[in-house]
This record gives structure tokens, sequence and C-alpha cells, in this order.
């Protein structure tokens, strides 16, 4: 009601790990919806990568009787039953990058996951002129979010372009760039003919970037992934990379922000409605989840709009 | 000695938490002049030692070196000053070779800033020759039979321009043969106008050698004079501050009593061969030999520690196979190991813990908890028994001087209430005192019908404290001696030729 | 041979053989800081920190990884040390969530969901006792240094919960399951009254059994206790089936704290276990350490990172602050262990 | 004793050659000059760090806090580089890490050395200290415009050919810090008596005071000297990775730890050698590297990562333990 829109709400949003680049860039969101909504809105997020750590700062979260929790979810599933305890006690959860999730109000996707790890793949594909090997990374195994991207891209491969082949298994890079690096190296030594790789942590593409630089292969190859243009930049520039794809985090963080607000406003989503974000001015919604038309598809020439 | 000393300590005490382990010691030792130490196991001679080579600083009290009065010391000042010192503990390094081990502090005393292993090389050489000693000088020394480590030790001590060499205790794990060896040693370096500063629990070697004599007791002075005016007694009055009685053994047993155990042909690899001997309740059989001579490998294999690989081990009548450590205490038998610091204790552990490991098992039960109240019961009444001297039994072992920590280890084993005990070198390092009382011990269980084997290379030992002596050269046993019929300078003889 | 020195670790009770902490000046000071957090954090957060609903939810928070540093803690006595715990773990609760799942369907159907139930966690601790047991062989029988060894098997463990699950997570178990990590009795978490129940459990067993006080002897000297008639193999390998157990206790309370089970949970809380148990007074070179201290070191960890939490403090500074009071709690005890580890102890199995 | 093949060192480089040879067969095209120079590009930093991790190892002590120091240094050079506006001398960068690694592996000796606090117990609380620290108050931001002197360096080459594939193969310039390293370490650790000193304290430490060698000072040198070796190795991954990235190689630790066990160093101290160091991070660096050649798939590699520490720690503690009790 009325009394309620007047106070100060304190919103958490609990990302999957402090201090990397992408989530610094979603803080900014965050303390953006912060200052335009006069709201408690801030960002918490552990020092590892790890789903019980989320966990425990969840825990902490509901015990200080926040009013709305929004979530990047580093293991969704392991969320469930900390999510359903801050629902019971009535707080209000709104979710970004766990399409799947339960025990959330709404869940904020940029983009269709399958449809994204298509687009990408269409871009590696024009540019290794539809034919030839290819490899594909991911971040971790365990990351369904990547495996999502990996498999919709491998799907659009088969039914597009024939005539390329998929070589190795999705090789795995621990969200590390060295690991990146030294997996392409031996991508390119066990496959010579290899063509195109794409990746999906955001430092996936800098570290075969690297490996594709010192090989000076940079014409030959073509790389295509997820990433930052503050990540992959000096790679777009010198053609080691081609093209990238992200959407903002902070536009997510502020779009879950608003959703939270709504809806401890007594407010709802509907289907189509304007979030007065960009991508998100006209998002679907399929049961919990909100889709928007977020993505931004990056090469040298744009690049330089994106300054995160 | 009419010039002024060579080092002269006045007034030092010295303290650990507590222990006053000296307390206003006085001892002044003369060029070429040597000094004997005496003292039971923690009446402070190591620790005056550690003080006169600088490596612990005393807490009160002066020491003059050639008449210039100096605070404290460091190590390599003592050095410097000719002081060289043989520790107890033979503080080598056992990842280093022979060789680096003996030079290591000649190269620190010159101040060297890199490595000359020819060099090196040429002072081990040296060193080890002046105690006729001839030995693999690239040999790592953790694989050196302890008496070789012993023989290091020494020969590093020896090096350059020594003026006073202080030896704790530098005779325990050697034999007849290598003692003799070192008293020539001894004698030579006083020729050449240096000057010994002797520790030793085996008077017979203190009165062989020495010129002086100081004795400390719990950390006091409480003798000090020429060599000549002390004899065995009253030195052991000194010491000990009572009159040490020589112990009585009991009769041999007859041929009425049980065998215990018969070893028959007993061999492993190329460590021993063709053992055989009995041992019948109540009996008390020695085993001796020189160093490599196969005496511990052969306890060892009987008790399962390294087991035979041919022959035959009888124990009570039937022949049994021992292969492991649990086959023999299963069989009764106990076995005091030759290295107490590593092989029998738990030092920073409490002496009740030392002490239970054996029989926990006893009296855990089927459940596995052990019935503490009755289990603490046994082993207090057992360290009563052994007279272990220490407060509580809760205080850790390493607390303990040697002969008390060597009766701890003791009372280990007879609270399993073994059949056969196995003693390997039962006094090695414990005093006067407390070896007369662990033979008195070994007398009592004698008497109380066990079947005890004491393995040492202390003549005097295996000659007051056993019934019958094997004599072990090589790996076999060369001959066997009754006590009576034997006395120590044949069976001295015998060992080494 | 450098050891703790007497005054630290002569123990008043030794003679009734080992006990709580009665009278252990270390535990006394470690005790003093945990309460000393506990204060400041509640004169800094009245209002959020000393409550009820705080309690409550640190109690369901740090049980999981309490009950690995227990597992961490049988291991150091030994004088080595468990890298797989957290993989151990993960591979019980994957396990145990296939038999969940695998039986799903007949609950739907009016299955008795305790019977499955039962059956996932005794499958849970089969394989953390299996885990285990390889542990103990490969570092007792084989002789590998308890750190390598477990760290190859701890990347085995994972490396077959990738290949069971191709690293996603196991879902879909029936909602009893969730009691264990979730449910309270009586206002008390589930988690807090199992590791309670572990926590007494072990502390018996380690002062009270011939098993536990031999762990102690032998992680003190091996070389001694071989001589004295002690098994070493045997009491090796039994510590590390002790230690993989526990590990699938822990997997078990996170998979339901999850209400899921995936390769990857938890995979901070191998450090942080270390962490603890060294904190807590365990003698990472064996022989001395007693649950009395690790619980205190729990609590305080808890407090601190709830604390911070809530005063909304970086999860950077947690760390610093963490690795700081390690610290600082060394330098207060003092000569707490030997300057280097003891030698003799380290010359046969069992040690790293 | 040590005849040549109960040495440590042979068992491991045999386990080397048996691998290559498996892998070779397998897929004839690991035996090209590029795998050569991947392996060594990819082993320069590991191998830095395991030389410092022997160091300690030998010493007597053990430091888990390496890859903490490097981070820290590596970033904190980095930034300050940047802030001091003197990117393009990559020399500044060397100097201010070191400099920084010498300071907090100091901080490590003041516990070990002077306080005389347990090793692994403070280098465990180091580790999470400075780079809780870092992460906090240096920053966490990662920094993708390397200084141009460190983009530079990372391009200038030792070597540089070109395959028939018309693909380059080089050896980095950087390469020569992990020679340094071998050759610097290695001659003090043979030919000084400061070296020997080290090696002697790690035997024994009671002893190592009473032939007088000053214990603590020895120590401070250890860990002053690791701490330099790390700083530098920071620079040396930055360099390369052309990215200042603070969540960086910690983690690596354990897996350095390993290698230099792998290659003989006995954690129990005393005991260690350049060449079974080297040994040890090759098979560690070879097996991380070839399993996709070997064509396992990603899910099975780290079973199979496992399976080999365990072989190639199994075998030699396996032959050691039979020798020890022939000789028992
Ligand atoms: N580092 C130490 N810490 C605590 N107490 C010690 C220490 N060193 C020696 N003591 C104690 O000081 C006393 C004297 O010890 P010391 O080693 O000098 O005796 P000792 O005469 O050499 O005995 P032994 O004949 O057994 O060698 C003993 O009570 C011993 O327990
Ligand atoms: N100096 C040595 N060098 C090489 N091998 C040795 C040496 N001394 C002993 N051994 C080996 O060890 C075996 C027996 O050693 P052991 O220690 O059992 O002798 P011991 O009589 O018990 O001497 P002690 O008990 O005085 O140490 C010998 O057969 C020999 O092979
Ligand atoms: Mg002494
Ligand atoms: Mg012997």
């Amino acid at each position: 009601g009325v009394a309620v829109a007047q106070e100060k709400l304190d919103i958490p949003t609990v990302v999957k790990i402090s201090g990397i680049q992408w989530f610094n860039r979603m803080e900014e969101g965050v303390k953006k919806y912060a200052a335009e909504s006069g709201h408690n809105a801030f960002q918490v997020g552990p020092a590892k990568a790890d789903a019980q750590l989320q966990v425990q700062i969840l825990e902490d979260m509901i015990a200080q009787k926040v009013d709305a929790i929004t979530v990047v979810p580093f293991s969704p599933e392991a969320l469930e039953p900390v999510l359903q305890k801050a629902r019971d006690q009535g707080i209000k959860v709104v979710a970004h990058e766990a399409s799947s999730i339960q025990n959330v109000d709404y869940d904020i996707e940029a983009f269709k996951n399958e449809d994204f790890g298509a687009q990408l793949m269409d871009r590696l594909a024009a540019c290794m002129g539809e034919e030839g090997e290819y490899a594909v990374f991911v971040g971790s195994l365990t990351s369904k979010t990547h495996n999502q991207w990996v498999d919709g891209a491998i799907a659009r491969q088969k039914e597009a372009y024939p005539k390329m082949t998929l070589v190795g298994s999705k090789n795995e890079t621990y969200d590390d760039q060295q690991q990146a690096y030294a997996k392409a190296q031996e991508v390119m030594r066990a496959f010579p003919n290899v063509k195109g790789f794409q990746g999906s942590a955001s430092t996936d593409v800098a570290g075969i970037g690297l490996a594709i630089e010192e090989r000076g292969l940079e014409a030959q190859t073509c790389v295509a992934g997820t990433s930052l243009p503050s990540i992959a930049g000096q790679y777009l520039e010198t053609d080691a990379v081609d093209a990238i794809g992200f959407w903002d985090p902070a536009d997510a963080a502020i779009v879950m922000n608003k959703v939270a607000a709504t809806l401890i406003e007594g407010g709802k989503i509907e289907d189509g409605a304007n979030l007065g974000v960009p991508g998100y001015e006209a998002i679907k919604l399929d049961g919990k989840v909100i889709y928007g038309e977020a993505y931004k598809l990056v090469d040298k020439t744009n690049m330089k709009d994106f300054p995160f | 000695m009419t010039d002024l000393p060579l080092v002269k300590l006045s007034g030092i005490s010295k303290a650990f938490a507590g222990v006053h382990a000296l307390d206003d010691v006085s001892l002044s030792v003369g060029r070429g002049e040597i000094v004997c130490l005496a003292g039971e196991n923690g009446s402070g001679k190591s620790t005056l030692i550690k003080i006169l080579a600088g490596a612990q600083g005393a807490d009160s009290g002066t020491i003059e070196i050639d008449g210039q009065a100096r605070g404290s010391l460091h190590p390599i000042e003592a050095v410097r000053a000719g002081i060289q010192v043989i520790y107890q503990d033979f503080s080598l390094f056992p990842n280093l070779s022979v060789a680096e081990n003996i030079a290591f502090n000649d190269q620190l005393v010159h101040g060297r800033r890199l490595v000359d292993k020819r060099r090196n090389r040429r002072i081990a050489r040296e060193a080890l020759a002046r105690i006729g000693v001839d030995m693999d000088l690239d040999r790592v020394v953790e694989t050196l039979p302890v008496a070789d480590k012993q023989l290091v030790a020494i020969s590093r001590a020896l090096l350059h321009d020594a003026r006073l060499i202080v030896m704790d205790e530098p005779t325990t794990a050697l034999t007849e043969r290598e003692v003799r060896a070192l008293l020539q040693v001894i004698r030579k370096l006083q020729k050449d106008g240096v000057a010994v500063l002797f520790v030793s629990h085996k008077l017979k070697e203190i009165f062989a050698v020495c010129e002086k004599i100081v004795v400390l007791r719990n950390g006091r002075k409480v003798a000090d004079g020429p060599a000549r005016e002390f004899d065995l007694a009253s030195l052991t009055y000194h010491m000990t501050g009572r009159h040490v009685t020589a112990v009585e053994l009991p009769p041999a047993p007859g041929e009425g009593s049980a065998e215990l155990l018969r070893v028959e042909d007993l061999g492993r690899g190329s460590q021993f061969d063709g053992v055989s001997f009995s041992l019948r309740a109540g009996e008390v059989l020695g085993i001796t030999g020189l160093l490599g001579s196969g005496r511990t490998d052969l306890a060892k294999a009987l008790f399962g520690l390294a087991p035979a690989d041919r022959g035959r081990i009888v124990v009570g009548g039937r022949p049994v196979a021992i292969t492991s450590v649990k086959d023999a205490i299963g069989l009764g038998i106990g076995y005091v190991p030759e290295d107490r610091l590593t092989e029998g204790l738990f030092l920073p552990q409490a002496i009740g813990r030392n002490v239970a490991v054996g029989i926990l098992d006893r009296f855990a039960g089927r459940s596995g908890v052990v019935d503490r109240p009755r289990l603490s019961d046994a082993v207090e009444g057992w360290v009563r028994r052994l007279k272990v001297a220490t407060p509580s039994t809760a205080l850790p072992v390493q607390s303990l001087s040697g002969g008390n920590q060597q009766r701890v280890v003791l009372a280990r084993w007879l609270a399993i209430n073994p059949r056969i005990l196995i003693l390997n070198g039962p006094t090695v390092g414990v005093d006067v005192g407390s070896k007369a009382d662990i033979h008195a011990i070994i007398a009592d269980l004698a008497r109380e019908g066990l079947g005890v084997i004491v393995i040492s290379d202390d003549l005097p030992e295996v000659l007051a404290a056993c019934h019958r002596i094997l004599v072990m050269r090589e790996g076999r046993i060369i001959e066997e001696v009754g006590r009576d019929s034997a006395d120590e300078d044949t069976l001295a003889h015998r060992l080494a030729s | 041979m450098q050891t703790p020195n007497p005054s630290t670790t002569a123990d008043p009770t030794a003679s009734r053989l080992a006990s709580p902490f009665r009278g252990d000046p270390t535990m006394a000071r470690l005790l003093a800081i945990t309460i000393a957090i506990f204060v400041v954090m509640s004169l800094l957060k009245p209002g959020l920190f000393f409550t009820w609903g705080n309690f409550s939810s640190m109690a369901f928070q740090f049980p999981e990884f309490a009950i690995l540093s227990l597992a961490m803690m049988i291991a150091m006595l030994t004088g080595g040390i468990d890298l797989s715990v957290i993989g151990l773990a993960n591979l019980s609760a994957i396990l145990a969530a296939f038999v969940l799942t695998a039986f799903g369907p007949d609950l739907a159907a009016g299955g008795s969901a305790f019977g499955v139930i039962a059956l996932a966690v005794a499958t849970a601790l089969a394989i953390g006792a299996i885990g285990g047991l390889v542990n103990g062989l490969i570092i007792a029988v084989i002789g590998i240094p308890p750190i390598l060894a477990t760290l190859g098997t701890g990347l085995i463990f994972t490396g077959i919960a990738v290949v069971l699950t191709e690293g996603q997570a196991v879902l879909g178990f029936p909602a009893a399951f969730s009691v264990i990590g979730n449910g309270s009795i009586y206002g008390i978490p589930v988690p807090l009254v199992i590791f309670a129940v572990l926590a007494v459990a072990v502390a018996f067993l380690l002062n009270r059994t011939a098993f536990g006080l031999k762990l102690y002897l032998m992680g003190t000297n091996a070389l001694a206790s071989r001589f004295a008639g002690v098994d070493n193999t045997g009491l090796t390998v039994r510590a590390y089936l002790l230690s993989g157990t526990l590990a699938s206790i822990a997997g078990v309370v996170l998979m339901s704290r999850a209400n899921s089970a995936k390769a990857d949970y938890g995979t901070s809380y191998l450090l942080l276990s270390i962490l603890i148990a060294v904190l807590g007074g365990i003698n990472p070179y064996g022989g001395f350490g007693k649950v009395g201290g690790l619980v205190l070191a729990v609590l305080s960890l808890q407090f601190l990172s709830s604390g911070f939490n809530m005063l909304q403090f970086s999860n950077f500074a947690k760390e610093f602050i963490w690795g700081a009071l390690l610290l600082l709690v060394m330098v207060v005890n003092g000569l707490q262990f030997g300057r280097t580890r003891p030698r003799a102890a380290a010359r046969e199995g069992g040690n790293p | 004793m040590r005849s040549l093949f109960s040495r440590n060192e042979t068992l491991v480089a045999l386990i080397i050659v048996a691998f290559c040879v498996v892998t070779a067969i397998v897929e004839p095209r690991f035996l090209t000059i590029t795998t050569i120079t991947d392996l060594l590009r990819n082993g320069i930093v590991i191998g830095i760090f395991a030389i410092a991790a022997m160091l300690v190892l030998v010493s007597g002590g053990i430091d888990v806090s390496f890859t903490a120091i490097a981070a820290f240094s590596m970033y904190s050079a980095t930034k300050l580089m940047i802030a001091l506006g003197v990117g393009d001398q990559i020399i500044v960068a060397f100097l201010v890490a070191a400099a920084i690694g010498l300071t907090l592996g100091l901080i490590n000796a003041v516990f070990i050395g002077t306080l005389k606090l347990p090793t692994l117990i403070v280098t465990l609380g180091t580790l999470t200290a400075f780079r809780g620290f870092l992460l906090t108050f240096v920053g966490s931001q990662l920094i993708t415009n390397v200084p141009p002197g460190m983009r530079d360096f990372a391009r200038s080459m030792i070597f540089r050919g070109e395959t028939p594939g018309g693909s380059f193969v080089a050896v980095p310039t950087a390469t020569l810090f992990l020679v340094g390293a071998v050759v610097l370490t290695w001659f003090i650790l043979n030919r000084t008596v400061l070296g020997r000193s080290i090696v002697a304290m790690g035997g024994s430490r009671e002893s190592a005071a009473r032939v007088g060698i000053n214990v603590t000072a020895m120590q401070y040198f250890v860990y002053g000297y690791v701490g330099v070796l790390s700083g530098l190795a920071g620079i040396v991954h930055a360099s390369l990775a052309r990215v200042a990235n603070p969540f960086d190689l910690v983690g690596l630790e354990l897996q350095v730890i390993a290698a230099v066990v792998l290659g003989g160093a006995r954690l129990t101290g005393g005991h260690g050698t350049i060449t079974g160091t080297l040994l040890g991070v090759t098979l560690i660096v070879l097996i991380n590297n070839s399993l996709i050649m070997l064509g396992i798939p990603s899910t099975w590699q780290n079973v199979v990562i496992g399976f080999l520490i365990l072989l190639g720690t199994g075998m030699p503690a396996w032959q050691a333990r039979r020798r020890a009790a022939a000789s028992a």
C-alpha cells in the first residue's frame, strides 16, 4: 500500500562473486537505481565463486529482515531452499540468469540463452565462411548458462551450417584466462585445421585471442563468445577475437530492483510491459520468467559504444 | 696448572621453566687438562656444556677464557676461542654427507662465502684419520648406524686448533673397541696440549682418563678434586647421594624351570644367520657384540619388526611365526628399543599415555571404550613401582631425565605383563644410580619368572646382570659364556679378535 | 627433536588420559577471543546480530563446513591432511541423490519417504567410507604423502562426480529430505543437532577409546608407536576412513541444504576447513588438538562472517580478517607447536 | 646407496618419457616443436613458483602464501606503474614487484623467524590475509590495458620461427626469468655456505644453531627470497597474459607443492633438488596440457589428472617403502 511506498526499502543484490568486471558493472546499475529510487539498494557477493557462500549471504540477508532480495545465482538449484525461506518470511525475490529457478517471484533474462548461443554461432559462421572446424569452451562444465549457450550454438550449426564441424568436447576453462589460453593452444596443436572458437566465460575469448595472436593466426581464425569490451577489447582490435556478445549487467540490475520494488508496492508485471530500461521495453512474460531483448553483439567497429 | 686456567666458569646458574638445571656452579679447566664431569641424569651436565659452548645463555655467572671474562658466548666465538663440543645427541645434519658434516663448522669459522668441496673432503679425511677411522665421505649421515654417527661427531670436534674439547657422553653408542680408540685419542690430544672436558656415565672410563673430577647433583657442584682422591664407591656416592650396592642376581634357573623361548638356526638377509639359543623362565640372557654384529636385527626379528626369513622360533614349547609386533606381543614378548628418544618415547605426550599405549586395548575391551579409572590406576601403579621421579604422570615425558625416561619405557612393557622381555641397551646414557636400579628391576623380573634378554655392549653390565652371555660377531653367535666363567678383559678380547 | 614445550602441553587431566579443555591456556584464549567477537558484533548491530533470528540463521550456516573441519581434524591428528573432503562430500551426495531421484516416482505414488531417505543416506556414508578407505590405503600402504594422495583422490572424486552428472545438478528429492538441512527440532536447527552429535561423538572417540588415544600417540611419533606395538597402517587407514565418512555426512547436510547435489558445491570449504582446524589448535604435524578448540574456531569465524555481512563489509575484508585472526591467535599462543615438525614422527607412514 | 635407479629423479624422468611415448603413439602431432614451446611457455610461472616452494621445503618449512604474494605484487606494481605514468619502463614493474614481494616475504619471516611460529600455519594465515587485503584495499578490477612496457616484454622473444602450417613458434624472453631463478637458486643452494646453511637448517634446526648458523637470519633470507621470486613471477604472469587480474594465481599453491614433492623434495625438510623440481613441474605441466591430445573428454580430465598424480607419486613412494622395509 501507500504506507509501504513511502518507506526506504532494503534491497540487496546478491551476486555470484564480488569484484570481477561483470559484477562491478552490475554494481554501477545498483547504485544508479539506489540514487534514482532513494531506496537502500546495495550489492553483496562472496569472495569466491561458490553456491554455498551465496546461501550463507542470503541467510544473513534474511536475518537482517530486508524487504526484497535480488540475486544472480551461481548455481540456481542450490538456492531454492534458502530463497523459499526468504519468501516464507514475506521477502520478495527476483533472480537473474536463472530461468529454471522455482522459489522466486520473477526471474529476469536478458534473452533466451539458446538464442543467444545461436546468435554467437551465426557470427562465428559468418566469419568462418560457414565451413571448417570449430571448438567450444565453457567456463565450467557445472555452469548451466554456459552449457545452454554452447548447446544453442551447436544446435544452430547443425541445422544451418552443415559444412562446419565441431572438434573435441566442451573445453573447460574454470573461468580462468590462463586455462583458456593453454586449452586453446592445445586445441590448435591437436586440430591444426581448427578455424573457429566459441567462448563462454568472459575471460575465455581473451585467453583464446592471446593464444591466436602468439601464433600469428589472427586472420585465419575466428573467435566469438560472451565477454565484455573491457576484457576482450585489445583482441577485438587485432582481429584475434572477431565478435563478442553480452548484455549490460547494469541494466539487468536496475530491472531486478525495479521489479522487486514494484512487487513490494503491490504492483504487477504484465506481458509486453515496458520496464523503462533499454532492451526491456517490451518484455515477454513466460510464467515467472521475464525475457528482454537486451543482448548486444559487438565487434571492433562498435565496441567503443560500450565503456565497460 | 700453575698458570691461569684455559676456561673458568664462575657462579653459573640456569633454570628452565622452574627447573633449576644449574645452581651457582663453578668449574675451571687448565691447558692440556682432562676434567671429568660426572652426575646423575638431569644433574645439569649437558646444560653446563651448552652454556660453555655458547649454545645456551646462562641466567647468571661469568665465563673466563684465558683470563678474559665473557658475559655470554656465541657458538662461533666459542669455536674461535678453541672450544669444540661433541654433543650428547651428536647434533649432526642427517641430510648432509659425512664430509660436509665434519667441515661445516670450519666454513663458518673462517667466514667462507663459497663452498670448496675438495677442501671439505680434505678436512674431513684428516679429522677422521685422527681417530683412525675410515668412512665413506659421501655417505649421507642419516643412513649411518648410530655408532658411525658418533664417530663423525667426534672427529668433527677434533678439527684444527681446538684447545678444549668437550665430550658429552661420547661413548654411549660405542663398543669396547671404539671406546679404547677414543681414550687413546684423548691421551694423544693431551700430549698436544689440548684440554678435554669429559662427560660419561661409565665410571670405568672416567677413572681411565681423567685427572680431575667434578661432580654435579641436582644442578649443584657437590665435589671437585683430583681423580686419585676418588674411588668407585665415593664417586658413586657423590653422584647419587646414597650408597649404591651391587645388585643380587637370583641364581640361574635349573633344568626344572620351563623353557620360554627357543631359537633354531634363525636368520635374516645378510644381517644375521644360524642363530640358536634358548631362554628359561627366570633367566637373564645377555647378548653382546661389536657394532653391526646383528644384535639389534636379531632382537627386531624376535619382536616382529623385521621378521626372520629362515629358522624356527619356539615359544612356550609351541613353534610360532612372528611376522608382526602384534604377533610378538600376543606371545608375551616385550621390547625396549635401542634409541629411547625416537623409537621408545612420545616425548611431548604425557608420561601416563607413554606407559598406557601398550595396554589400551586390554582396558578397552570389545567396545573400544577405555576404562579410564582402571587404566590410570594400572599406569600410576607401574610408575610408582618403577620409581619414576615425577610430580605427575600428566607431565610430558620429555621433562624427565634419561634414567627416568628409560623407566617409563620399561613400565610400558611391564604393564603388558610379558613372559619374555628384550632390553636393547637398557642403560645407555643412564647414570650409575638409575643403572643399578634398572639392574635391580631386571633381577626382580627374573625372580618373578620372566625370561629377560639383555642386549648390551657394556661388558660390566652384562657380567653383572646376566646369567649367560652370547657373543655375536658378523651376525653369528660365536660362543656362549657363563657369567662366572668369564671376566671383562677376556670377554672384550673375544669380542674384538 | 623439537616438540611442543611442556608448559603448554602439560595437560593436568592427562593422568586421567586426556580430557576436554579444562585448564588449557590456549583453549581459554580462544574462548576469550570468540566471546570478544560475539560481544563486539552484538554491540555494533544489537537489533540484528543479537537476535534469535540471527542465531538460528548462523546455526543453519556453519554445520556443513564445521563437519568438514571435523574430518580435516582427524586427518591432521595423524600428522596428515585430507584435501579430498569436499570432493568426497559431493560425490557421496550425488550418489545419494541418484538413489533419491531413482525412487522419487514411487514416492509420488505414496511410497515411504523415510525408507528411501535412509537408503540414500546409507549410500552416501558407504561412499564416504570407501573413499576414505582408499585414501587410507594409498597413504598407509603405498606411502604417498597425504597432501599429494588426497590432492589426487580429491581430483578423482570430483572428476567422477562430474562424469556421473555431466556437471549438472541432480534435483527432485522427496520433500521430507530437506528436513536434514533445513528443518528444526523445538526451534533448534537439525544441521546444528547433527553437528553437535558428531562433535560429541568424535570427542568421545578421541579421548575415551583406544583408537583415539593411539591416534594422538601415532601422530606424535609414528616410529615409537610402531615399536610400541601400535598397528600404524591399520590406525591410519581407520583414521582416513573416519575422515571420509564425516565428509560424506557433511555432503548429505550440504545436499539437503541445497535440495540438490552437484560436483562444485562448497569448493571454498576446503581451505576454510584447514583454516578452522589450525585456528582451533589442531597441530598440523599431528598428535595434538581437541574438538573443543575446533568448535570455538567455527563459532568465531561464523560470528565474524555474519557480523560483517550485517555491517555490509566486503567479503574480501572478511578473508583478510580471518587470516589476521589466525596469525593473532598463533602469536598470543606463542610457541604452541614445535618450531619444526617432529622428525622421528615424520619418518613413517601417516605423516605428510 | 643412492644408485641412479633408486633415485626419485630417475623415476620421475622415466614416467615423463613413458607419458610422452604413449601420447606420441596416440597422437603423432604431439611430436612437434610447438608442443615444446607451448609447454615451456606454460611452465615459466609455475616453474619459478616451484623453485621458490622447493627452497622453503629444503629449509625445513613450507610456504603456501607465495601465490598470494605474487598476485599482490603483480597487481599493485601494475597499478603503481600506471599511476606514476612510467608504463613503458618494464624494469620499474619488476623492481616494484620485487620490492613488494620482498616486503610480504619478510612479513612471513617475522612470524616464522622471530616469533618462531610454525610455517604452514603462518603462511596459511598470510595467504588468506594478503589476498583479502589486496582485494579489499588495493583493488579487484582487472587491468586489461597493461602498461606498454609489460606488453612489449611479453612480445619480445628469444627465439621465433614459423611452422610449415604457417603459425609462429616462439620462446618468450620471459623464459630467461625461469632460467635465472634456476641458475641463481642452484648456485646459492649448492655453491654458497649460505645455501648449505639453509639445507643444514632443514636437516636439523637445533644442530644448525649449535654450529653457529644464524637460523633466524636464514629464515629471513629464505622467505624474503621467495617473496622476491614470487613478485617477479607475478609480473611475468601478468605480462604474458596481458592482463593484471588480482584473482589470478591464488589456488595454484597446492599444485605447485605437489610438483615439488613429486620431484623428490621432502615435506619434512632438508631434501630437495633443482633437477627433481624441474622434472616434477615438467610432469605436471605435461599432464595438464596433453589430455586433449590424448582425446580425453573434458568430463574425464580431472579423473585422469588425479590418477596420474597418484601414479607419479605412488611409484617412488612404494619403492622407498620397499627399500626401507628391506633394511629395517
Ligand atoms: N630445553 C630444556 N627445557 C626444559 N628443561 C630442560 C631443558 N634442558 C634441560 N632441562 C632440564 O634441566 C635439567 C638438567 O638437564 P641436563 O640435560 O643438563 O642433565 P644431564 O646432566 O645432561 O642429564 P643426562 O646425564 O641424562 O644427559 C634436567 O632436569 C632437564 O630436564
Ligand atoms: N658401519 C656400517 N656400515 C654399513 N652397514 C652397517 C654398518 N654397521 C652395521 N651395518 C649393517 O647393519 C647390520 C647390523 O646392524 P645392527 O645395528 O643390528 O648391529 P648391532 O650389533 O645392533 O649394533 P648396535 O646395536 O650397536 O647398533 C650389519 O649386518 C650390517 O649389514
Ligand atoms: Mg646430558
Ligand atoms: Mg643396531
